[in-house]
């Protein structure tokens, strides 16, 4: 541990840290711009200078590596000429612009001005002209604003994996661009906007539609995918202006996907804001109290073994938590939160959680992944996985569809159960190397469970863990890659039919039900529905299921609600309110309870607080927010004769934009997919061709 | 070895234009393979710059994006490393100009010397500005950062041959013989050896005694 | 008449009455006056001469119904009145409008509430799903 | 003056046959084996005792460079020689590059027995085409006498030498811009530490050094480091060769000892000063990235590092600039100015920003269009610039300027007086 004097005061930091990482550990504040703790060193801004004893020149603090015996100083006339210089420099051919410029107000270089900046200009000559670029639909630029400091060059290299920006020309002709004007393809570009000190990369959808000191900040949960990526959601009166990533780091770091933080265009598009009830073959307008009647109506004519209840991707556990009572007092065991099909969710907890936490990643030195493709169903959990393959050299298997770039290296093994049953014969070289890991993962995705044999796959990829030293003491390494907000709450809350007689969401679909109650569950195929069912859609989006429905029971969107939810690892995280829902909407809970009463089988829980209680009381693991309760490793019981299908395994996501209602609302969105499929297509001609 | 003979191989007698694809010709693919086997095995990017200059010397003095992206393709790397390094280094063309380069160094050494001369030379023999192409499309001028041939200055580099110890008029015959296709005698246009002292070296007469200029002053 | 005894009016009045010159009338019943020549005290220049409009009675007195002519004359851009010099109109010119504010033909601004027709879109609206 | 017998490089001027006979007539290759045999610690010592110092502009001294290169290593190290010679006014190793070629190949063979180096790299500037091809042949006749390869002149040491060519960038003689390019990116200079010993090309320890630095080794190691420590003065010991453009009756390259006064090395070797010695104006004595001096100082300096650098300027490359009273100094520098701006890579701030700040107020400088106050502004600007930058290249670009205004700052004042009194009466 090397020991440091910095402005007088004695420090100890840890191996391997920076002078900077030094010098805030004794508290001084050091301004820095292309420096980022997640991003490889570039030392070029040259605005971290600190005076080193012993060296002629001061040194760049972000690059040199504390030694035992420096001193260092940052509060010398030296240092301050130093940043003073520098400022002056990045500042004389940046356009000052600030009153128009969508950083205004969260600027790297306008705080750090303000604090050791000149307060005047002394350049007289033209200022730099930059064209800006095209980088797609997400990002818009200002290159004049650009000061190159590269962290959105080093993001798309390192941590999303997708070599696409650089910097051309040199000199004062340096420009940061993607030279072919096209758009940028990860997953993940939305943080370089985050990552830009300056106003040089934006997010397009959001600019010029407000400063940052109108918005109120709300802290909210991403729902875009089962990762449950801390988000803060910025609202302006009743809209909601842009979403942000908030750190977790067990969770998502400091990134966020793309979908999540773009798709919030589609809160304000195809909404359900008021109550439908059907008359006459056409949906039509009503007030609540015939909502609920006509819904009650029909929920009461009918034996409760003839209505099921299937909830969708973006549900709260407190809904879930009423969907439960409310189906448990009707009676009927017709209720599944797996509207993809999938077959989890029977016996031990841990056989649908991503038990080695998304933070053991960077603990694990093997990976199996199986049936999924996580780049697309989980984007930031994708990024972990390639930050720790660029820790160590790695093995990554994956059995499924191949050729998919994952943005690291990856084995392909095979497509279908047939190998995965060669692994676990051993039957194939990849077992080698899984057998030598320490800690290795497997990744279990939903494209191979959400099929017939599902429980089967489930239980030859929990004996491979087991096999292959996956678990062992301190280490569960067998994982579930949910791409559903919803389902592990719904899982632990035990929404699916029980083995003794429910039916699951294809049985209901196949004429199983008389009513059909939907709670935004919208990734079904109701085109095979007998025009008997009675469907009732509660939910926030007239999207594939509302025009099929009888009556529609208008509900909150998440950003509109307090709720729970639960990721794939099994951490229960909470949303909170940060708009109202639009016109009559309500939150979901209550529509519930008030249906409840309706019904006439009144459900007793009148307030949030209740709900929650009531919650704790079902899954006690889900109880504390943000704290994960390990699930005990144990294996499932056999699934009994069910035969292996031979398909290979199919990731559920075909389009990564659009995978739920409010993605497919929204504009942005509709325009990322309408790119990516252009960009398919010329690829396409462009290999036959 | 000659510059005249490395012109007439080259495809485009004027201007290259555009293509949608590249390819290293069969005889460039063996140069190809020696500049890999530099290398180690697993660090083939090096060959990048010799790639990219090899390219560009096929396709007749400039690089479409086509052999840019085809010299990535190669070497396994992404396209955008390659535009930055196209883009960075002075001597790629990554816009399409005249295929014999032309190249006035013009820094404080050969200015000293009278390098303005030799650019006036240049666009009054070429019939364009600096960093054009001449109006028949088969020579590119540009300025150039000092050569490294300063005791030789001022200078003008064309293709791989310098010219040294020029003014107007032999900057001129230089370039007019150039433009009737032949081949100027490279190095000092004065007739001097290398970069001796003009009328005879000082130095290394024990040594070489046989190249002993008659007029010896330097021993006065 | 009596509505002539509030203060400020009876002033008017009796200005008109001792000092004023009848110029004209217009189609509104407006009766326009200057000064009347006094010797000695009249400027040299009509722009130093006071003009004034005295109202119909009965009838709100509302200035931006003097029509554009006697305006221009009141306002002394013209040296003239409009029964001398005509009031050169121009073809591309909208009759002049007294002022609406109040009246059900006030201007209200695109997306008022109050406008006829469609409130224009404003940030925090919705589009709202129609099956 | 040096003697002819001690000087190196016999065949500067390409009088002789630069290719493999010529250099064994010359005496290289005579007895490298014995030299690669000598082993690691004597050959290092030797250098070291030699004092022979980095002939690429900083001065370090060689000896201890080739001592920090680590004395156990698994896997290859390097040996990259720096032959992306650039700097204006500088033309000695373009010299050694076609006409000494192999004294370079058996500097090299020489270098790596004394560092344990695997395999050679030499960066030649893609400008210099003929001088590659020299050194291309030269290297390959090489290989066939076997004098590289897996049997290093049959010493057993296995030692692989390659030729690579840049594309034109100044900012690649910097050693880490130019192990950059020689990895296939951008020249941008790396941080360091980690220093090149440590973590050079490929990751791997590397040494760089300049050409005429390698090219001097088999020299010294054969004839003694005491016959070259015994040239020169003190700490500044060896031959050099110098390159003298400009303002010159008869411009040359020629190899003398350090510490040859520059008067005498003007008036020896290049017939004095156009118009005579009265007629000097400045110099710029190691290249552009020193600063100038004045006629006083001229009179008599001595070329050496030391001394040079006791009058705020540097020995540098040892090209000298040479300008007369005819010049329009101003121009002169701000043209060095426009050239650092062309060739500042763009990575840190300082430099990027910086540079092209300089250049501006130079021209207007060159004009006198600009106020009085502005010459201390452009003195602020240099040392804003200066020692705040990743690499070298931002002090080369603010020291020319600081000289500039050291030395002729009443000239500055002269023109911005002209040309406000012309525009007075103009207006």
């Amino acid at each position: 541990m090397p020991k440091l004097t910095v402005d007088g005061v004695e420090v100890e930091v840890p191996v391997g840290s920076t002078v900077l990482q030094a010098c805030e550990a004794a508290g001084r504040e050091i301004p820095i711009f292309c420096f980022h703790p997640r991003l490889n060193i570039a030392g070029s801004c040259r605005m971290c200078l600190v005076e080193m004893e012993k060296s002629p020149k001061p040194v760049a603090s972000c690059a040199m590596p504390a030694a035992d015996g420096m001193v260092i100083k940052t509060d010398t006339p030296l240092v301050h000429k130093a940043r003073r210089g520098v400022l002056e420099f990045l500042l004389i051919n940046h356009p000052l612009d600030c009153p128009i410029c969508d950083q205004g107000g969260e600027c790297d270089l306008q705080d750090i001005t303000l604090f050791y900046g000149p307060d005047q200009s002394r350049y007289t000559e033209n200022k730099r002209p930059v064209v800006d670029k095209y980088l797609g639909p997400l990002v818009s630029t200002h290159m004049t604003r650009c000061i190159h400091c590269t962290r959105c060059i080093r993001f798309l290299d390192e941590v999303a994996g997708v070599e696409e920006l650089g910097a051309v020309q040199r000199g004062e002709h340096m420009e940061i661009t993607n030279w072919i004007e096209a758009s940028l393809t990860s997953e993940l570009q939305g943080n370089i906007i985050d990552l830009c000190p300056v106003g040089a990369l934006n997010s397009k959808p959001y600019e010029y539609k407000a400063r940052t000191w109108e918005l109120r900040k709300t802290e909210s949960i991403d729902v875009s995918d089962a990762v449950g990526s801390n988000i803060r959601v910025d609202a302006r009166g009743n809209e909601v202006m842009r979403i942000v990533p908030r750190l977790h780091e067990g969770i998502n770091e400091e990134w966020l996907s793309d979908k999540g933080r773009f798709l919030y265009d589609g809160l304000k598009k195809r909404r359900l804001d008021r109550p439908m009830v059907r008359r006459d073959g056409q949906l039509q307008p009503a007030d609540w109290r015939i909502a609920l009647d006509a819904a009650a109506a029909r929920l009461k004519g009918t034996a409760p073994e003839r209505i099921g209840f299937v909830i969708g991707d973006l549900v709260d556990a407190e809904t879930m938590v009423l969907v439960r009572e409310l189906a448990a007092r009707i009676g009927t065991p017709n209720v599944d939160c797996r509207q993809d099909g999938s077959r989890l969710g029977y016996g031990p907890r841990a056989s649908w959680l991503f038990n080695s936490t998304i933070e053991g990643i960077e603990r694990a030195d093997a990976f199996l992944l199986v049936g999924t493709n996580p780049r697309h169903e989980a984007a930031v959990l994708n990024a972990r996985i390639r930050k720790r393959s660029r820790q160590i050299p790695m093995p990554v298997g994956r059995i499924g569809a191949a050729g998919i770039d994952l943005t690291y290296e990856v084995q392909d093994l095979g497509a279908g159960v047939q190998t995965l049953s060669d692994l676990l014969a051993g039957g194939i070289g990849f077992a080698k190397e899984l057998r030598a890991a320490q800690n290795p993962m497997v990744i279990l995705g939903s494209g191979a469970t959400a099929r017939a044999d599902g429980l089967a796959v489930l239980d030859l990829a929990m004996r491979v863990a087991d096999e292959f030293g996956a678990i062992s003491e301190g280490w569960n390494g067998f994982n579930v890659l949910h791409h559903a907000a919803s389902r592990v709450a719904g899982l632990d809350l035990g929404l699916v039919p029980g083995q003794g007689g429910g039916l699951d969401v294809a049985g209901m679909l196949a004429g199983g039900v008389d009513v059909l109650f939907l709670i935004g569950a919208d990734e079904l195929d109701l085109s095979g529905l007998s025009p008997d069912v009675h469907v009732i859609y509660q939910g926030h989006h007239g999207d594939r299921s509302a025009p099929r429905a009888d009556v529609i029971l208008p509900g909150a969107a998440w950003t509109e609600k307090h709720g729970t939810y639960v990721n794939t690892e099994g951490r229960p995280q909470r949303a909170k309110l940060a708009v109202m829902p639009p016109g009559e909407a309500r939150e979901d809970w209550k529509i519930l309870r008030a249906l409840s009463d309706v019904l006439g089988v009144t459900v007793k829980l009148d307030t949030l607080g209740a709900v929650r209680a009531r919650l704790a009381e079902l899954a006690p693991f889900l109880a504390t927010p943000d704290v994960i309760v390990p699930a005990a490793w144990e294996r499932a019981a056999g699934p009994g004769d069910l035969g292996f299908d031979r398909a290979p395994f199919v990731s559920p996501i075909t389009e990564y934009y659009q995978t739920n209602a409010i993605a497919r609302a929204s504009g942005v969105m509709a325009e990322c997919t309408k790119l990516r499929l252009a960009e398919h297509s010329i690829k396409a001609t462009g290999t036959h061709g | 070895m000659s510059s005249a003979v490395h012109i007439a191989t080259r495809p485009y007698g004027a201007m290259a234009p555009d293509v949608e694809t590249f390819a290293f010709s069969p005889e460039n693919q063996e140069e190809v393979a020696r500049i890999l086997a530099r290398y180690p095995a697993e660090r083939q990017q090096s060959a990048m710059l010799p790639l990219l200059l090899l390219a560009q010397e096929q396709h007749g003095g400039w690089l479409p994006q086509a052999a840019m992206d085809h010299v990535a393709e190669l070497l396994n790397v992404a396209k955008i490393r390659v535009y930055e390094v196209a883009t960075f280094y002075d001597m790629y063309n990554t816009r399409p100009v005249g295929p014999i380069q032309v190249r006035v160094c013009t820094t404080t050494p050969c200015w000293l010397c009278g390098s303005d001369d030799i650019v006036r030379a240049a666009k009054d023999e070429l019939e364009c500005d600096i960093g054009e192409s001449s109006p028949d499309g088969r020579f590119f001028l540009r300025e150039f950062e000092c050569l490294g041939a300063c005791a030789n200055a001022p200078v003008l580099w064309v293709d791989q041959d310098f010219y040294e110890d020029l003014d107007y008029e032999k900057a001129r015959a230089v370039l007019a013989a150039l433009k009737r296709g032949e081949t100027p005698k490279p190095g000092s246009q004065t007739g001097r050896q290398a970069s001796m002292p003009v009328g005879g070296k000082t130095t290394l007469f024990e040594t070489a005694p046989e190249s002993r200029p008659a007029n010896d002053e330097a021993g006065a | 008449m009596l509505k002539w005894l509030s203060f400020n009016a009876l002033g008017t009045w009796l200005t008109t009455r001792f000092r004023g010159e009848l110029v004209g009338q217009d189609e509104l019943g407006n009766r326009y006056y200057r000064n009347k020549a006094v010797k000695g005290l009249n400027a040299a220049d009509w722009r130093a001469e006071r003009r004034w409009v005295v109202y119909p009675d009965g009838v709100e007195p509302e200035p931006t119904l003097v029509p554009p002519g006697w305006s221009g004359w009141l306002h002394k851009r013209f040296e003239h009145p409009p029964t001398v010099a005509p009031l050169q109109v121009k073809p591309w010119e909208k009759p002049a409008l007294p002022n609406l504010t109040g009246t059900p033909y006030a201007y209200v601004p695109p997306g008022s509430e109050r406008g006829r027709g469609q409130r224009d879109r404003a940030t925090g609206d919705y589009e709202a799903w129609t099956p | 003056m040096l003697r002819d017998q001690d000087r190196i490089f016999t065949n500067l001027y390409g009088e002789q046959s630069p290719w493999i006979d010529g250099a064994r007539a010359r005496g290289d290759w005579s007895n490298t084996k014995d030299l690669i045999l000598l082993g690691r610690e004597a050959i290092v010592d030797g250098i070291k005792k030699s004092g022979l110092r980095g002939r690429g502009g900083a001065g370090f001294p060689t000896g201890m460079k080739w001592s920090f290169m680590p004395k156990q290593s698994e896997g290859p190290t390097y040996l990259v020689v720096n032959a992306d010679e650039s700097e204006p006014g500088t033309c000695k190793d373009r010299e050694i590059l076609r006409h000494e070629p192999h004294k370079l190949v058996e500097g090299c063979v020489v270098a790596a027995a004394g560092m344990g180096c695997t395999a050679g790299y030499i960066f030649i500037r893609g400008e210099f085409v003929r001088e590659g091809q020299a050194l291309e042949r030269a290297v390959a006749e090489a290989y066939e006498a076997g004098y590289l390869g897996k049997d290093c002149c049959g010493s057993g040491m296995s030692f692989d030498l390659y030729v690579h060519r840049g594309a034109g960038a100044y900012i690649c003689g910097e050693e880490t811009a130019l192990l950059q390019a020689l990895e296939g990116t951008k020249g941008q200079p790396r941080l360091k530490p980690p220093f090149p010993a440590m973590v050079g090309l490929y990751g791997r320890p590397t040494t760089i050094n300049n050409v005429e630095s390698i090219a001097v080794t088999p020299t010294i190691l054969r004839r003694g480091p005491e016959w070259f420590a015994g040239i020169g003065r003190p700490n500044n010991t060896g031959t050099k060769i110098f390159c003298i453009s400009g303002h010159v009756n008869r411009p040359c390259t020629v190899e003398e000892q350090l510490g040859i006064p520059l008067k005498e090395l003007l008036e020896k070797h290049c017939g004095g000063v156009r118009g005579g010695w009265n007629n000097l104006l400045a110099v710029i004595p190691g290249g552009s990235s020193v600063p100038l001096l004045p006629k006083s100082i001229c009179d008599d300096v001595l070329m050496d590092f030391d001394s040079l650098r006791a009058v705020t300027s540097g020995l540098g490359t040892a090209g000298v600039i040479v300008m007369d009273k005819s010049t329009d100094v101003v121009k002169a520098i701000a043209r060095l100015s426009k050239f650092y701006m062309h060739e500042s890579c763009g990575q840190c701030t300082p430099c990027r920003e910086g540079t092209g700040w300089l250049w501006r107020m130079m021209e207007r400088m060159v004009k006198g269009e600009c106020r009085l106050e502005d010459i201390d502004l452009l003195q602020d600007v240099t040392k804003q610039i200066e020692g705040h930058t990743i690499c070298a290249l931002g002090d080369a670009a603010a020291w020319p300027v600081q000289g500039l205004i050291r030395h002729f700052r009443p000239e500055l004042e002269r023109r911005i007086r002209e040309q406000g009194e012309a525009r007075r009466l103009a207006a």
